[in-house]
């Protein structure tokens, strides 16, 4: 589904990711990790298309989007959440919600100006899609709250109904499980795997080596902008590159 | 006793606030001067003045409303302003609401366009082309150099004057008009200018940044008289740089202090009695003496309302206006409603002594 | 060549004032992230604060530009507490709006006092110094040299001091800068003075060779906007070149294309350089 | 030597910080359990003058220290390490350090040892010593953050989640510093999430639900208590 | 449900649009005389500018302080093409338009480039350099001097638009359009995209919106806007100078907008109503008002950041939240069905960037 060659990405002199190539398989669960300032999130700008990358390709369902940008790369099905979202506060969660589908959508200023059938159609499907999202992530009974007025971990399920209403095929989830509890972190990773069970295929990063190992169809380990291992969680937990790099050998901290 | 009001809008705030509240100034001094005699009598009535004053910040659109404002609530049959921007506002409807604009300003077009409830107050400046150029070239030479204001009032000033200048056998050499009121600082467009090596330099916009560009001038070494358009006033510039020494050669207006008429002379000694002994500018004893002609016009048409009535009586409020409160000795109103006079000029001679003359005298007619 | 470099002494002297009023401008910014509308119209208070001392009490020009000095930075702190520093949380058009209401206050206010109209400001410096050609009168020359040290001392000042490092920290986190025990307020108080100091200073200086009215803050305070974004938002340097920038291209512009035009060449200048370089000249690749 | 007397805190309408009291005793290691949205951060943001408590007293070695300025809490020995870091950004890693050490700038002699003590914890940051800070990754960042206050000389030490975003191994090297801060002498106070590993080094613990107190121990205690492990280690 | 809610509520029903709309309508009759027409009419004049600026300020969030140049640009399209080309009123009103989103276009591509700040600065300069402009450019604008004799629309034999209060009718019309056009694109999927960007262009980039073909469309339509307006001032005062470019007009405008509520949609005329009237009877303080008017808005943005109506929106959201969840936990106790739908009223969520 995503094919990474040779990609690197250089910041004046130091190299954030550096020659690191990949393939992820749809429908799977997808997990990166390593150490800090190893080039994770840089290594997802440059999917996402955030930033261009210095060298190599990127391969997504078989077209090089290398260098696209942003928001067509969204619309081409890859979304993602930030570590901190900003959200609009004086607007109810729901209505947060509703522009996520937008990118599916294809009215246009006339369409707004002479109310077009298919403006309306395009407006009830963003909102019915808005509502489904809220259900799914599980949230649909605060869809009414102003934003503002909702806790901090609910705006970021927020966030991921978002990135979610845009009906990707693959999603970027950037620590999403950063500052949370142990039993939030449960249950937000059985909302991953529900999303892999409706057909998402996912790429994350995250710390809870809990989460990774008990989640992770295959992980990526990052270090100093190389790949230093791939593989199954089992292959990875064994590594010792990986152990000396990362996880360190007593594995009491990271539980 | 009965009210009229008589209605003022200009700039009272932002740039050009100065320059409003002399104009307005002047309306006050003279309607407090009647007011306090018991007001003044049309037929059998006693009016007093009550003069409302808005502020439109020299925005043409602000004029507009203020017009309305107080032609709708106050009912004023006469309202002045002091720019030329908001005479034309006014324009667009005080025909159809029936007021008489006093406008207070030396641009001929206000009067030009054939619009019949507009007074000019000033003369037109074009009356100065002739003179000044004539001056000029006797006592400097032929070559000018032009450096004066860039705001709209410099530029019909320039319009005027280049063509004034090319037909009496004058030549060009720079032309580098400045933001007087904008600008940090003018060395750099003095200086390009004089690289030209000009015999006489047009300057002018108001006095104080017009003494600003002589002084720079002096400074970077220029030896010619300047032409200085008639918004700035010599004796308001002497102060800035320190008396007529730098304006040798120069030709201009002076303030009405250096008038030797008597209805100048009284106006002037009135004035300094109320204020200290602070010179009257040329907008407080222009618009004093307008103010004065419009009550004086009231009384000849018997009518306090009717404002095509009061326009045309002005011919004869003109020749029954007592001297005091025509400081300039206006005499006539043409067809179209502007002022005529015959100012006095003044050049500057050799160590700075100050000769002034009538237009007439100069032009010998 | 005479007149080459007389253009080049008056592009100095331009430069260095608006470089003068436009580190005061990025001091704000950086502390509060406040364009601060309002500066130009503490340049204005200064220029009275300084005429009033001279003309009205005698003093000495020296003593009218600290008086002006301390004058300003009082007024500028006073700002600082009543007006920015409640609105720190609110979004920056509020900040922005915040300041033309100051403004328009202090215009007013002045004009109601001292009336609007030019005033001329006294300098014991009205010698002229000629050599190799060149005309300068030493008022100019005082400028640029005065100008030029403030904001030397001022760079040593923030680089070299503990005291002035608390100023950029706080520019870059409020909060952080408290946690390290630094009193953010004292901090964006005494920028806030800094501030109306070079403001008050500058206008000490400059106004002797310009006039002295309550809208002289006007064109100036613009200039000093164009001139922090070309040089980059906060960033020192940034001022100080970019100050430089439009002063040598006002006096080169305005000598070899057009006087009339010389404005419109300093923006086409930020045009161009900002549609290179969207973030100025000096900012660095971080946030 | 922190003593907390029934402070509350409020964020417009909404109480943060309900009747809130506890004692930090000097040389101890206490660690502030608490879910997300707990108060956990309120509550050092209290302690540590940023925020102003609505009710209650907070005293420091017996003297009232309710309602100072952060600037002053610092002068008196406490020092936070927030959530969220709040570096300099765009000043050198260095620099930001050097400010940590604001409240002693007389002391350069000191000031040298602890900046020495701190680049040898976290090589890294030797390393990247004139970079601004900004350009860091998180973890990077982190450990500024946590040099940087370590570079106040704390005698209290107020750590919010200082394992946010670290990679596990530096967790570990993280918790063993925290350790030997607090074993040299620093009273420490730490709010986590990583429980386990927050409580294997600590001596004592407090934990907080909605705003309050709601459960107190020793380490053993904590570790043994069932509804502890249930969740917030969530073994 | 006490009072103050009925009346809040009733504020947001098709009744109240009704009722502005016969007030308005009715206004001319009332007026104690012509001057409050005027002032009325020049006002809703300036509301259809505010408006424009509301769609690129307060809904795609980036301050343009280059609106009054745009204003400014409409304004001597027209007094251009009529009074130097002879065009018909209309034809050269069309022409206005189309020029301001042309000319839009132009500097929106270069200055949307920059963010933040340095857009809110640049955009300053891109205003002073059309105030240059026209300054200077005498053989287009005759500079200083201004255009005089702008003819008023012409009413084609029926009505006489030199009068006010016919004009007060036309200004009428254009503004309920504008106000119309503006909820339109607000409510919209478009004006979802425009606010995304408001929040963060990461996220809105990540949510597949294009952040420059956006960003143009939301600055074209507020340029156009604004030079609609400055058409139908110049037909309304009939003569322009250079000195409608002037800033002062593009903080005027934000003042407006700030006073009436920053993306909302009744804020900029609520604002613009407000301060006219205010200015208009602070007159009698003449050149003193500013030193009341100066602290007044700092007050304002210091106490009622979001202004009057945002104010407004905001504390009806919560009351609605409020009530929504109340009314659920009542039904859950009485164990029936979520009557989730049925309570949200239909314009809760419209109303929030009303
Ligand atoms: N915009 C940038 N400019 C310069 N350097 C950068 C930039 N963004 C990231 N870096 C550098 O690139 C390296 C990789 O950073 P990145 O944020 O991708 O790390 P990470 O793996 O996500 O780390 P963490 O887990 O701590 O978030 C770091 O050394 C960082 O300092
Ligand atoms: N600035 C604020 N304004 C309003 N409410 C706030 C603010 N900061 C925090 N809160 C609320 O106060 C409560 C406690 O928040 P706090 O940040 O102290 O929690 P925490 O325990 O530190 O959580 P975390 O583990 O996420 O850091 C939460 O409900 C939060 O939503
Ligand atoms: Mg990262
Ligand atoms: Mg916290």
């Amino acid at each position: 589904m995503l094919k990474i060659n040779n990609l690197t990405k250089r910041f004046g002199g130091l190299a954030a990711v550096n020659n690191v190539s990949i393939e992820f398989e749809a429908n799977k669960i997808n997990a990166i990790i390593g150490p800090n300032g190893a080039g994770k999130s840089t290594f997802f700008n440059l999917v996402a298309g955030a930033m261009a990358p210095t060298e190599g390709s990127i391969e997504y369902q078989g077209m090089d989007i290398t260098g696209m940008a942003c928001d067509r790369i969204a619309r081409l099905g890859i979304a993602r959440t930030f570590q901190t979202t900003s959200l609009f506060d004086e607007s109810t969660v729901l209505d947060n919600l509703i522009v996520g589908h937008r990118l599916r959508t294809q009215s246009r200023l006339w369409d707004v100006i002479i109310n077009s059938k298919r403006l309306r159609d395009e407006e009830k499907k963003c909102r019915s899609r808005a509502q489904e999202v809220l259900d799914f992530v599980g949230l649909s009974h605060i869809g009414h709250r102003i934003t503002a007025d909702i806790s901090q971990e609910e705006k970021k399920r927020v966030a991921f109904a978002l990135a979610l209403a845009t009906d990707p095929e693959l999603v970027l989830l950037d620590e999403p499980a950063g500052g949370i509890n142990p039993e939030e972190t449960e249950n937000l990773a059985s909302l991953i795997r529900k999303m892999v069970e409706h057909g998402v295929t996912v790429c994350l990063i995250e710390h809870k080596m809990d989460m990774i190992m008990s989640l992770a169809d295959k992980i990526m380990v990052l270090d100093h902008g190389e790949k230093i291992a791939e593989g199954t969680p089992e292959q990875i937990r064994n590594n010792p590159v990986v152990i000396e790099a990362y996880l360190g050998s007593d594995d009491d901290a990271a539980a | 006793a009965e009210t009229v009001t008589i209605g003022f809008t200009g700039p009272l705030s932002g740039g050009a606030a100065l320059y409003g509240q002399n104009t307005l100034e002047g309306l006050q001094m003279a309607a407090r001067e009647i007011n306090n005699k018991g007001g003044f009598k049309v037929g059998d009535e006693t009016y007093e003045i009550n003069l409302v004053s808005l502020d439109d910040k020299y925005a043409p659109s602000q004029a507009a409303v203020n017009g309305k404002r107080l032609v709708q609530q106050y009912n004023a049959p006469v309202i002045f302003t002091p720019h030329s921007g908001g005479t034309f506002a006014l324009q667009a409807f005080n025909q159809r609401d029936d007021f008489l604009v006093m406008s207070y300003t030396s641009v001929p077009t206000v009067t030009e366009k054939g619009n019949e409830l507009t007074v000019r107050i000033p003369p037109t400046f074009t009356g100065y082309m002739k003179p000044f150029t004539k001056i000029a070239m006797a006592e400097n030479g032929k070559k000018v150099a032009i450096a004066n204001a860039t705001h709209d009032y410099a530029k019909y000033w320039t319009k005027a004057f280049v063509p004034t200048w090319e037909a009496m056998g004058g030549t060009v050499v720079a032309d580098n008009p400045m933001d007087y009121n904008k600008s940090a600082d003018f060395y750099t467009g003095v200086s390009k200018v004089l690289a030209e090596k000009p015999d006489v330099l047009f300057i002018g916009g108001a006095s104080e940044p017009t003494a600003l560009v002589a002084k720079q001038a002096r400074q970077l070494g220029f030896k010619g008289g300047f032409v200085i358009m008639d918004q700035a006033k010599m004796g308001e510039m002497s102060k800035i740089i320190g008396g007529y020494k730098m304006l040798e050669g120069s030709v201009g207006v002076v303030p009405l202090t250096m008038y030797e008429e008597q209805g100048a002379k009284d106006f002037v000694a009135k004035y300094h009695k109320q204020n200290d002994g602070k010179d009257p500018t040329t907008e407080v004893a222009y618009n004093y003496f307008a103010m004065h002609t419009v009550i004086q016009a009231m009384k000849e048409a018997g009518t306090v309302a009717d404002s095509k009535a009061i326009r045309a009586a002005m011919g004869d409020a003109l020749k029954n206006l007592a001297e005091e409160h025509n400081p300039y000795g206006v005499t006539e109103i043409d067809a179209k409603g502007g002022m005529m006079a015959d100012p006095n000029i003044a050049t500057v001679k050799k160590g700075g002594t100050v000769e002034l003359q009538r237009i007439s005298e100069v032009l010998g007619e | 060549m005479d007149l080459f470099m007389q253009q080049v002494l008056n592009g100095l002297t331009l430069g260095s004032i608006y470089g003068l009023v436009a580190l005061g401008l990025t001091l704000v910014y950086g502390i509060l992230h406040v364009p601060n509308f309002a500066h130009g119209a503490l340049y204005m208070v200064g220029a009275y604060v300084s005429y009033v001392i001279m003309v009205d009490f005698g003093a000495n020009y020296w003593l009218a530009m600290l008086g002006a000095a301390g004058a300003v930075a009082l007024l500028a702190v006073l700002c600082e507490r009543l007006v920015f520093n409640p609105l720190r949380h609110a979004p920056p058009i509020h900040d922005k709006i915040a300041a033309i209401g100051i403004m328009l206050f202090l215009e007013a206010l002045v004009q109601m006092h001292w009336g609007a109209e030019f005033r001329r400001m006294p300098t014991p410096y009205t010698g002229i110094v000629e050599f190799a050609g060149l005309t300068m009168p030493a008022q100019r020359i005082l400028i640029i040299v005065g100008a030029f040290s403030l904001m030397a001392v001022l760079h040593l000042f923030l680089k070299k001091t503990m005291t002035g490092s608390t100023i950029v920290a706080m520019a870059q986190n409020r909060e952080g800068a408290f946690l390290v025990g630094i009193d953010a307020n004292r901090v964006a108080m005494m920028t806030f003075a800094i501030s109306g100091v070079l403001a008050a200073v500058g206008a000490t200086l400059f106004a002797p060779i310009n006039l002295v009215y309550p809208a002289m803050g006007h064109l100036l305070i613009m200039k000093a906007f164009v001139i922090i974004i070309l040089g980059g938002m906060g960033s020192i340097p940034g001022a100080i070149v970019g100050g430089l920038i439009i002063g040598f291209a006002e006096a080169f512009g305005g000598f070899y294309i057009s006087t009339d035009y010389k404005d419109i060449i300093a923006f086409a200048l930020l045009v161009v350089i900002l549609s290179i370089k969207p973030t100025g000249l000096f900012t660095k690749g971080v946030r | 030597m922190l003593q907390l007397n029934e402070v509350e805190a409020r964020y417009g309408s909404f109480k943060a910080l309900e009747k809130v009291s506890m004692t930090v005793g000097e040389g101890e290691l206490v660690v502030l359990l608490g879910a997300n949205g707990a108060g956990k951060s309120t509550l050092f943001n209290t302690i540590s003058g940023l925020l102003k408590p609505t009710a209650g007293k907070i005293s420091l070695n017996g003297k009232d220290v309710t309602g100072l300025k952060p600037s002053g809490l610092v002068q008196s020995g406490v020092v936070q390490c927030p959530e969220g870091r709040k570096l300099f950004p765009e000043m050198s890693v260095l620099k930001n350090l050097m400010l940590g050490a604001y409240v002693h700038r007389r002391d350069k002699a000191a000031i040298k040892k602890t900046l020495d003590q701190v680049l040898a914890l976290f090589p890294i940051l030797d390393e990247k010593k004139d970079h601004p800070a900004g350009s860091l990754s998180g973890g990077q960042q982190q450990m500024v953050a946590i040099g940087r206050a370590m570079m106040g000389r704390p005698k209290l030490l107020l750590l919010d989640e200082p394992s946010l975003g670290l990679a596990p191994l530096v967790v570990k090297q993280m918790f063993e510093t925290i350790k030997g801060i607090n074993e040299q002498g620093t009273t420490v106070l730490l709010a986590e999430q990583n429980a386990f590993a927050a409580l294997k080094i600590a001596h004592r613990a407090y934990v907080i639900e909605n705003g309050r107190l709601v459960m107190e121990g020793d380490k053993d205690a904590m570790l043994g208590n069932e509804d502890i492990r249930k969740a917030y280690i969530g073994a | 449900m006490n009072a103050l809610q009925k009346i809040s509520d009733f504020f947001m029903t098709p009744a109240m649009k009704l009722i502005m709309i016969v007030a308005a309508l009715l206004f001319p009759f009332v007026a104690g005389n012509e001057y409050q027409i005027y002032v009325m009419a020049l006002a809703f004049v300036w509301a259809i500018a505010v408006y424009g600026m509301n769609i690129i300020t307060g809904l795609c969030g980036q301050l343009n302080l280059a609106h009054g140049g745009f204003f400014a640009i409409g304004a001597y399209t027209l007094a251009i093409l009529t009074v130097d080309h002879g065009w018909p009123f209309w034809w050269a009103f069309v022409a206005a338009g189309v020029s301001g989103a042309l000319l839009g276009f132009l500097a929106g591509v270069v200055s949307l480039r920059l963010k933040e700040h340095y857009f809110a600065i640049f955009t300053l300069c891109v205003g002073f350099i059309i105030y240059l402009l026209i300054d200077k450019w005498e053989e287009l604008t005759h500079g200083a001097l201004g255009i005089i004799n702008i003819p008023a629309p012409s009413g084609f034999g029926l009505v006489d638009f030199t009068e006010t209060t016919p004009f007060y009718y036309l200004a009428l019309v254009f503004m309920v359009l504008s106000i119309w056009l503006a909820a339109r694109i607000a409510n919209s999927l478009l004006g979802r995209s425009f606010r995304a960007i408001r929040i963060s262009d990461e996220l809105a980039a990540s949510l597949g919106i294009n952040l420059m073909r956006n960003k143009v469309l939301a600055f074209v339509l507020s340029t156009t806007y604004a030079s609609v307006a400055g058409a139908l001032y110049a037909g309304m005062v009939r003569f322009i100078g250079p000195a409608e470019a002037d800033v002062v007009h593009t903080f005027d405008m934000i003042t407006f907008l700030l006073v009436g509520g920053i993306g909302t949609l009744m804020g900029p005329l609520f604002g613009t109503l407000a301060i006219t009237w205010l200015t208009q009877s602070l007159q009698f303080l003449e050149e003193y008002r500013m030193i009341v008017f100066g602290p007044l808005l700092v007050v304002l943005v210091i106490f009622f950041p979001r202004g009057v109506v945002g104010t407004f929106l905001t504390w009806r959201g919560r009351r609605l939240a409020a009530v929504q969840e109340t009314a659920k936990k009542e039904s859950a106790s009485e164990k029936k069905p979520q009557p989730n739908k049925a309570v949200t009223p239909r314009n809760q969520e419209a109303g929030n960037h009303a």
